[in-house]
């Protein structure tokens, strides 16, 4: 078994083994053992990734192809750049992360756990896989199990949250399997079988027509999932009701296969596409950067305010992707890990606190920071990461975006390139406006003062998402370093249009 | 010559920082004092030995002073795209420590402002709850502000701007149980941040026309001529880089306390007073001034100085506001502040009237100098209200009053500070604030005038401070005032012989604009020059009328005050709510973006968007709702459909199609 | 092969039948009136069959066998129907096809 | 032409075989005794259906009347399973409802024989043969819907289909006749050979059509489906559904493919046309529905909408995934049926209210219904997503990508209602929830055999490629 398939054979494993388990106690040992093999076969693939790249030049490597269905020469094609592996890596620690964060979950543990690991098997697929049918199938696996995730465990409006939530996230998959069909049929240049690998469609050049046809179908297809305005409705539903390990993978590595689809499938194999259409994604782009950022601003429910943080973190990472340039592209694909971390853990100390408070209205409570001062303390650091502090990840990635956005000397992306950068302001009125009423003045409620800080495994799963965020912010360099040699092959098509 | 041991400058408080943050609650308050203590002695040290190496024990190049960078490392590298004459190259972004005369000045000003505050605050915050986590920030803000002084590049300079604007959030919240401090600190973060808004959006434009973020390469005069070939770019008649310069000095004055970026400051005061005196006095309100210091070529060789036009008048402008509202508050520490922002305001007209080589680049060395001595007598000064304040438990002149024969120190030592801020002749103030006057008056008159007349303000209002606290009525105090401890104390005193001494140093020789040794006017022990009395005179006259003023209206307590402020009338009030300017801010972000805005967009999402996706989902099932009548359990209905289809199905093939 | 009557009249002539037919299945209210129309429309068939098979392909005889087992199995459909129909009579002593609507939307 | 060549026939031989040994022993056991016909009857048919997997040879009878081709012999004994897992389904049923009236073998002969119906009319090679399937298929079904025959809603059921089947077989002879008349014959080679593009001829295409659309249950001639499906009793409903619809849309195919080719743009309209007003219909039905019969009904009726994207595709590959997604379609479909009936047989509920909380009281059972479900609305990595998948791309294959958008909007729709049983199942709490129950070893055989085909059909590809190389023979 080759060191990507086993990403996807491990969680199923794993689900495999949870059926056999009894209780709490069992589930939850039996999860974190296979999340932390998949943990550190991801580390382990970081190192294997830089020696494979050492000798081997190829787009992708550690390729496996196994023909599936011959007729329509399906493939089950899986291989890995330096970004997959970060993606890879990001999801491997926001699950077992989310492992710790619902370690004490009382309402049908196993059937959570499975739930949570089938839909982890779903993520990892999509981030190995270069055959757009196995994508498409494994994002389809993703997507499901948030209706049970959210729809059983959840909270509030849970039912209608969960089917408003998955209904978008299909139809927009029926956009996008229009969108691949598409370019499935015109995948070769007379003569030639058709093929759904990715590697290979992106040699031949599709005709403009077609381009033109099917890029907003795949780009929407995708960008729903990444919250774009105006499709990004189901977000702060969907996280307001979902619980806390479901918000932290949804938003931390859900929402990323919408920039990752978008930059692999629609941009790689729709250039032309791209570029006849980008001046009208950016403009929707902006607007949610902006929109999400404003309406923010106005929310009292933490959760709604992560939610509408990610959508304008999230618009970001699209709007990078749009600048069609290496140095925002970077900014993307880090702006997505960043987001990833800090968000999963935005949510799994919102989760924390509303275990404790049992609310999460933050005009409710105050001054957190005197009787939980640990949680209190990494939420500020959160928020300080969110609204893009040097020395978080958010700085760098946004920054990157920004310069990247910057080397565009029209007057229409000078505007739109300003508009985001000033969304920095208002995400720092949202974030310090929940922390001054929430952590800091009075104490609000007397029976505040018998809460117990952080238990030990949740303070495991806050530092596995808080070194990532420090680390990234501190030391960028080799990261982007990677992520720029992952990126020059993609770019060209592009430029070679520019 | 090798300053690699500079690296522990920064090293030594981040890990000062780290140890208490993450211990805060097991180590002994006591002990993390003397940590702090310790390890801001050993960066002062470093730094001055560091300065009398630079200054001393290094040979001039061509009468130059040349630059070291003690430590550089590739952070991150940008793209930028290839142009038609140029290829795909990087745009590096490097951490580093740059040494060069001002860097240096800066480095021994805020070790020993920052060795000062602590040695202070172990006695002034002693049995706080929080005392411990109050040493980390200081670290922290240690850290972040020596990180910014030494900066190699611009882009490091953001890094730690943006960290000292953390720095002062936490540290002006640090008592967050108060609401006012809270409101304080957002405020202050949030219209730094605003500035740094424009700061960022000038280093982006910068580091694509400029093609770097490196000092050494953007201020090299050389290159000017190649930039302005890559920003061909006129926007409203100036060119990109100087758009570029002046969003930067935006930054600049959001973080300097400038009109009109200059509200939180005030508020600012809601920390405890170590801070203030540290940060909101002494070291990161200058960082504007630094800054353009710092990128001074540019701002004098573009557009022919167009950027430092502006400077300059903002900061007279500014200076001159401070002053006017200075005068009427009775909150000693916004007196202060406000009279920070007045002194600030005249380090940048010195700097916007400086030119570039020789002796023309006198406003340069001006504004560097007043920056540290103005650093010394201001910190001493609000470290004195601070013991002012722990005497009497208020902040107000009202509740003050005769205190002198409580404080004696703190009496000699307010006294020593208010002299050199008012330019009490051989005072560091009068010095460094002549060589500003001279500055002006050689390059521009009216804004002389204003300098001059902001003098005198100066002069007058902080001797009403010094008489309404020291002096005055006799208040009776519940329980006596006493003297603070010596912790508190020994800093007092060393500020007051610094806040005279500093007005000795050969200034004019050392921070130059072109690092060339100038002729200064003051510098008395300096071989070059002598004191020019008729510029001198002027200033000393201003000065001495202000103070005398004060002593008439304040020393007894006498009703003068009131009738001068009944025949002002409106102007006192306009002047007494700083001009109405917090209200106009408050209308925009409440009213405009909140109401108008925010909330729109909200309901916008909830009704609008929101809604349409649902529309969708009820319309299909209204429309089965509708149809549902088709199916009406009759055969004969659906028979004919049956035939009806058929008979359709026949007309559309036939026919249609 | 009927003298004088050409194929056209024939076919017209079931076509109205098959219309009539089809009317009277609309329209009846009575199950059995109904399976007389249902008789009425195979008929249809039936005759069509036997007149295309004679007037256009008279050599093979495939129309006639056909319209054999279309009468053939009409008779067994309708004896099908009548037994439910009896049944139906049986639990509702009716025969009318207002009973069956119970079934709906 | 020897005796051996009658060996083409095995299915249809067997299955006579068995009708008349049901028959023999309906004669021979005691009323008390027939019981025991249930594990006879079944055991019999699974040998039936063993030997069918026993290579065949393809040939043609009775002058062509009669032919068999692999595609034929492969599809009749996916038959043969459905059945198979049908009868296993519903022996509670018959053992614990039907014995007292002692009607016990009378189902299994008309069971059979309406299979039997279905086998002549997938391998009729001529328009005769084809009617005679499509009755001997069509009539013993009524009597099965009338089966409980004490019930208003059986009768009513069984009333509506024999009349409106009526109806139909009418219309689609008159049809044939006018096939017959401009053909020239009534074998479908002869007529394929010989059948010009006339507007006579389209006429009886579109009444031969509607004639089979109805058993297919496509809009506007499925108005039947869900009074009847709701009426019949649990096992003859899910057959209805499941095994003459296959049956039907098999032969419809063929028969457009092989006999139409003359009318293939005029019928790829009419194909159209129906199948996207039949999705619609279908969902837009199916989203109110209460009775889970009459739910599955409506779905049943949007599926075979998707169907016929397949057939637009008009070749090999239409084929191979038309007959690959009936395939599937079987085994999810009597996943589903399954459910309901072990559940109504144990209980008597059929509402979908009365499943609230089922998943905490019978897991198994609500995760087997989960599981069709999903397959159904297409889910991976389920069968049914690589069904409805393989459609999607034959109709895009031929630039279809309106009908293939529109295809997949519906598929967006249909997830709707099919979440909605699993929210009551497994999101919602009930107090009077359906209380634990073990349900009896031939139901969850059944059940079993279901779900594997479910987990396993469509990731397992040697399989579709198997459906391949079949249907490269039949056109």
């Amino acid at each position: 078994m080759d060191i990507l398939t086993l990403f996807v054979v491990v969680p199923v494993l794993t689900a495999i083994a949870l059926m056999f388990t009894k209780d709490l106690k069992q589930a939850r040992m039996t999860t974190m053992i296979g999340m932390l093999i998949e943990f550190g076969m991801a580390i382990n693939l970081i190192f294997a990734y830089f020696r494979e790249r050492a000798v081997n030049t190829d787009i992708m490597v550690f390729k496996q192809d196994m023909m599936w269905f011959e007729s329509f020469n399906i493939h089950y094609a899986i291989g890995v750049d330096g970004i997959s592996v970060l993606m890879i890596i990001l999801t491997a620690t926001v699950v077992l992360a989310g492992v710790f964060i619902s370690w004490m979950i009382d309402d049908m543990p196993k059937e959570f756990f499975i739930t949570l690991v089938i839909l982890a098997t779903g993520v990892y697929g999509f981030f190995i896989s270069l055959d757009l049918f196995t994508m498409f199938v494994f994002y389809e696996i993703a997507v499901i199990p948030m209706y049970l995730l959210i729809g059983i465990w959840g909270s509030g409006p849970r039912e209608y949250a969960a089917m408003k939530l998955t209904l978008m996230l299909m139809g927009a998959s029926a956009l996008l399997l229009v969108g691949i069909l598409g370019i499935y049929y015109n995948s070769t240049a007379g003569g030639g079988d058709l093929t759904f690998n990715i590697l290979e469609i992106a040699q031949v050049n599709i005709p403009f027509a077609a381009q033109k046809l099917f890029f907003p179908l795949t780009f929407i297809g995708f960008a729903v999932i990444g919250a774009l305005f105006p499709f990004h409705t189901w977000s702060p539903d969907g996280h307001a009701s979902a619980p806390t390990a479901v918000s932290m993978l949804h938003a931390g590595v859900l929402m990323k296969l919408g920039g990752y689809g978008i930059f692999r499938v629609a941009m790689y194999l729709l250039p032309e596409g791209t570029n006849y259409w980008s001046t009208f994604f950016i403009v929707l782009s902006v607007i949610g950067v902006i929109y999400g950022a404003l309406a923010a601003i106005k929310q009292t429910d933490l959760k709604y305010i992560n939610a509408y943080s990610s959508v304008s973190h999230l618009g970001m990472v699209i709007f990078a992707l749009l600048m069609l340039n290496k140095t925002a592209w970077t900014g993307a694909i880090l702006q997505s890990l960043s987001h990833g971390f800090m968000t999963a853990l935005f949510f799994a100390l919102i989760g924390m606190i509303y275990g404790r408070t049992h609310t999460r209205d933050a005009t409710k409570m105050g001054g957190l920071l005197k009787v939980i001062p640990f949680i209190s303390m990494i939420y500020v650091v959160a928020g300080l990461a969110s609204l893009g502090l040097p020395g978080m990840s958010g700085f760098v990635a946004e920054m990157n975006i920004f310069a990247g956005a910057f080397q565009h000397t029209d007057t229409f992306h000078r505007v739109m390139s300003i508009l985001v950068v000033s969304s920095i302001v208002v995400t720092a009125v949202y974030i310090l406006r929940v922390v001054g009423m929430m952590l800091m003045g009075p104490v609000r409620n007397e029976e505040y003062h018998s809460l117990k800080d952080a238990t030990w495994f949740e303070r495991v799963g806050i530092y596995m998402l808080l070194i990532p965020v420090v680390g990234i912010g501190v030391a960028p360099l080799w990261l982007s370093n990677m992520i720029l040699d992952s990126i020059k092959p993609f770019i060209r098509g592009i430029e070679t249009l520019m | 010559m090798d300053f690699s041991y500079t690296i522990f400058i920064l090293i030594i408080p981040i890990a000062m920082f780290l140890l208490l943050g993450f211990f805060y609650n097991k180590i002994k308050p006591a002990v993390s004092g003397w940590i702090g203590v310790a390890g801001l002695t050993a960066v002062a040290g470093m730094s001055y030995y560091t300065a009398y190496q630079y200054f001393f024990n290094i040979p001039k190049v061509a009468g130059k002073f040349q630059t070291f960078f003690g430590f550089k490392m590739n952070w991150m590298n940008y793209i930028l795209p290839k142009t038609e004459d140029l290829p795909e190259r990087f745009l590096a972004i490097d951490m580093g420590i740059l040494l060069d005369p001002i860097s240096i000045m800066m480095m021994v000003v805020v070790s020993t402002i920052s060795l000062m505050v602590h040695i202070y605050s172990r006695g002034y915050m002693k049995g706080d709850r929080g005392y411990t986590k109050f040493f980390a920030f200081l670290s922290l803000f240690t850290f972040a502000m020596m990180g910014l002084v030494v900066a190699t590049n611009l882009f490091q300079i953001y890094v730690f701007w943006e960290l000292v604007g953390v720095s002062s959030f936490l540290l002006i919240g640090y008592y967050y149980e108060k609401p006012s401090a809270v409101a304080a600190a957002k405020k202050a973060f949030i219209v730094t941040r605003f500035a740094d808004l424009g700061f960022l959006i000038g280093i982006l434009l910068m580091g694509y026309y400029g093609g770097s973020y490196d000092f050494m390469e953007l201020n090299n005069p050389e290159g000017f001529n190649i930039i302005l070939e890559n920003a061909p770019q006129k926007f409203m008649g100036i060119s990109v880089i100087t758009t570029a310069l002046i969003l930067m000095f935006m930054g600049g004055a959001g973080k300097s306390a400038m009109f009109p970026l200059h509200i939180w400051l005030p508020d600012a005061m809601e920390g405890p007073t170590p801070v203030s005196a540290l940060i909101h006095a002494a070291t990161m309100v200058v960082a504007g001034v630094y800054l353009v210091a710092r990128m001074f070529p540019m701002f004098h060789f573009f557009d022919d100085g167009f950027a430092l036009h502006v400077v300059a008048w903002v900061g007279a402008i500014s200076s001159l506001i401070a002053a006017i509202i200075a005068l009427t508050q009775t909150d000693i520490k916004r007196v202060l502040a406000f009279s920070t922002m007045s002194q600030i305001g005249y380090m940048m007209l010195a700097l916007g009237v400086s030119e570039y080589d020789g002796h023309e680049g006198l406003g340069y060395m001006a504004s560097m100098w007043h920056l540290f001595s103005h650093a010394m007598f201001k910190a001493l000064l609000f470290l004195a209200a601070g013991s002012v304040i722990h005497a009497v438990h208020s902040n107000y002149l009202k509740d003050m009053g005769g205190l002198r024969k409580y404080l004696p120190i703190t009496n000699i030592t307010f006294l020593i500070a208010a002299l050199s801020i008012s330019g009490f002749p051989l005072t560091a103030g009068f010095f460094s604030k002549d060589e500003i006057l001279v500055a002006a008056f050689e390059h521009n008159k009216p804004i002389y005038f204003i300098t001059l007349f902001v003098a005198g303000l100066t002069a007058f209002y902080m001797f009403r401070l010094y008489f309404g606290i020291f002096w005055g009525k006799k208040t009776a105090y519940e329980h006596t005032p006493h003297e603070s401890p010596w912790s508190m104390t020994i800093p007092l005193m060393f500020l007051a012989f610094m806040s005279i001494a500093s007005g000795y140093l050969p200034f004019s020789e050392w921070v130059t604009a072109d690092r060339e040794a100038i002729h200064g006017h003051i510098g008395l022990f300096s071989n070059l020059g002598a004191i020019h009395w008729d510029m001198a005179a002027i200033a000393i006259a201003t000065g001495l009328l202000g103070i005398a003023i004060a002593w008439f209206f304040y020393k007894k307590p006498t009703d003068y005050p009131a009738k001068i402020s009944a025949a002002f009338g409106r102007f006192y009030k306009w002047t007494f709510n700083k001009f109405y300017i917090d209200e106009v801010y408050l209308f925009i972000t409440h009213k405009i973006i909140f109401k108008c805005i925010s909330t729109p967009f909200a309901w916008f999402d909830k009704k609008v968007v929101d809604a349409t996706m649902e529309g969708i989902g009820n319309k299909t099932v209204d429309v089965s709702k509708l149809i549902k009548g088709v199916q009406s359990g009759k055969i004969q209905d659906y028979a004919f459909a049956f035939a009806g289809g058929v008979f359709i199905l026949v007309l559309i093939v036939m026919y249609m199609l | 092969m009927i003298e004088n009557v050409s194929i056209y009249e024939l076919l017209t002539l079931t076509t109205l039948l098959f219309f009539i037919g089809l009317y009277g299945f609309l329209t009846r209210k009575n199950l059995i009136t109904m399976l007389m129309a249902i008789e009425l429309l195979l008929n249809t068939s039936v005759i069509n069959f036997v007149v295309i098979n004679k007037y256009l392909y008279p050599d093979v005889l495939q129309g006639v066998y056909f319209s054999i087992f279309i009468i053939a199995v009409a008779a067994a459909e309708t004896a099908l129907a009548i037994s439910i129909i009896i049944n139906l009579y049986r639990l509702k002593t009716s025969v009318d096809i207002s009973e069956t609507e119970t079934m709906k939307y | 032409m020897n005796i051996t060549s009658f060996l083409l026939m095995r299915h249809e031989i067997i299955l006579l075989v068995l009708i008349l040994a049901m028959l023999v022993l309906e004669v021979a056991t005691k009323p008390s005794q027939k019981k025991r016909l249930i594990n006879i009857a079944i055991g019999l048919f699974l040998i039936h259906t063993i030997i069918g997997f026993f290579p065949a040879e393809t040939g043609e009878l009775f002058g062509g009347s009669f032919r068999t081709t692999g595609l034929i012999h492969f599809f009749k004994n996916v038959l043969n399973i459905g059945v198979l897992i049908i009868l296993l389904q519903s022996a509670d049923w018959l053992r614990d409802k039907v014995a007292e009236y002692n009607k016990i073998p009378e189902f299994f002969i008309l069971l059979f024989s309406s299979l039997l119906g279905m086998n002549y009319m997938i391998s009729s090679g001529d328009f005769l043969m084809f009617y005679i399937g499509l009755e001997l298929s069509t009539l013993p079904l009524v009597a099965l819907v009338a089966y409980n025959s004490f019930s208003e809603k059986s009768t009513e059921a069984a009333i509506k289909l024999i009349l409106s089947a009526a109806l139909a077989s009418a219309v689609s002879l008159f049809g044939i006749s006018m096939l017959y008349a401009t053909g020239g014959s009534i074998f479908f080679e002869e007529i394929a050979a010989n059948l010009q593009t006339s507007n006579l001829a389209i006429l009886g295409m579109v009444f031969f059509f509607s004639g089979v659309a109805f058993k297919i249950s496509l809009a506007p001639f499925h108005f039947w489906t869900a009074d009847v499906y709701e009426g019949a009793p649990i096992g003859i409903t899910s057959y209805l559904s499941v095994i003459s619809k296959g049956a039907a849309v098999f032969v419809l195919m063929s028969i457009l493919f092989t006999v139409l080719p003359a009318l293939t743009d005029v019928w790829k309209n009419v194909v159209y046309i129906v199948a996207i007003l039949t999705m619609f219909v279908g969902n837009l039905f199916a989203l109110r529905q209460q009775n889970m019969k009459r739910f599955l009904a409506y779905s049943s009726i949007a599926q075979a909408g998707f169907m016929l994207m397949g057939i637009i595709h008009g070749g090999n590959l239409g084929v191979a995934t038309v007959v690959f997604f009936l395939l599937v379609y079987v085994f999810s479909n009597l996943g589903a049926f399954g459910v309901v009936q072990a559940i109504s047989s144990e209980t008597g509920k059929e509402n979908m209210d009365d499943y609230t909380g089922l998943y905490r009281t019978n897991p198994k059972l609500a995760l087997a219904l989960l599981l069709a479900l999903f397959s159904l609305a297409g889910i991976p990595p389920l069968a049914g997503f690589f069904g409805k998948f393989f459609l999607y791309m034959a109709a895009a294959s031929v630039k279809e990508y309106l009908l293939v958008f529109l295809a997949v909007v519906n598929v967006t729709i249909s997830l709707y209602y099919y979440l909605l049983p699993v929210r009551n199942m497994f999101l919602r709490k009930s107090d009077d929830a359906i209380p634990y129950f073990k349900s009896k070893s031939m139901m969850r055989t059944g059940l079993v055999l279901a779900v594997l085909g479910i987990l396993v059909l469509g990731l397992y590809s040697p399989l579709y490629n198997y459906i391949v190389e079949l249907s490269a023979s039949v056109l």
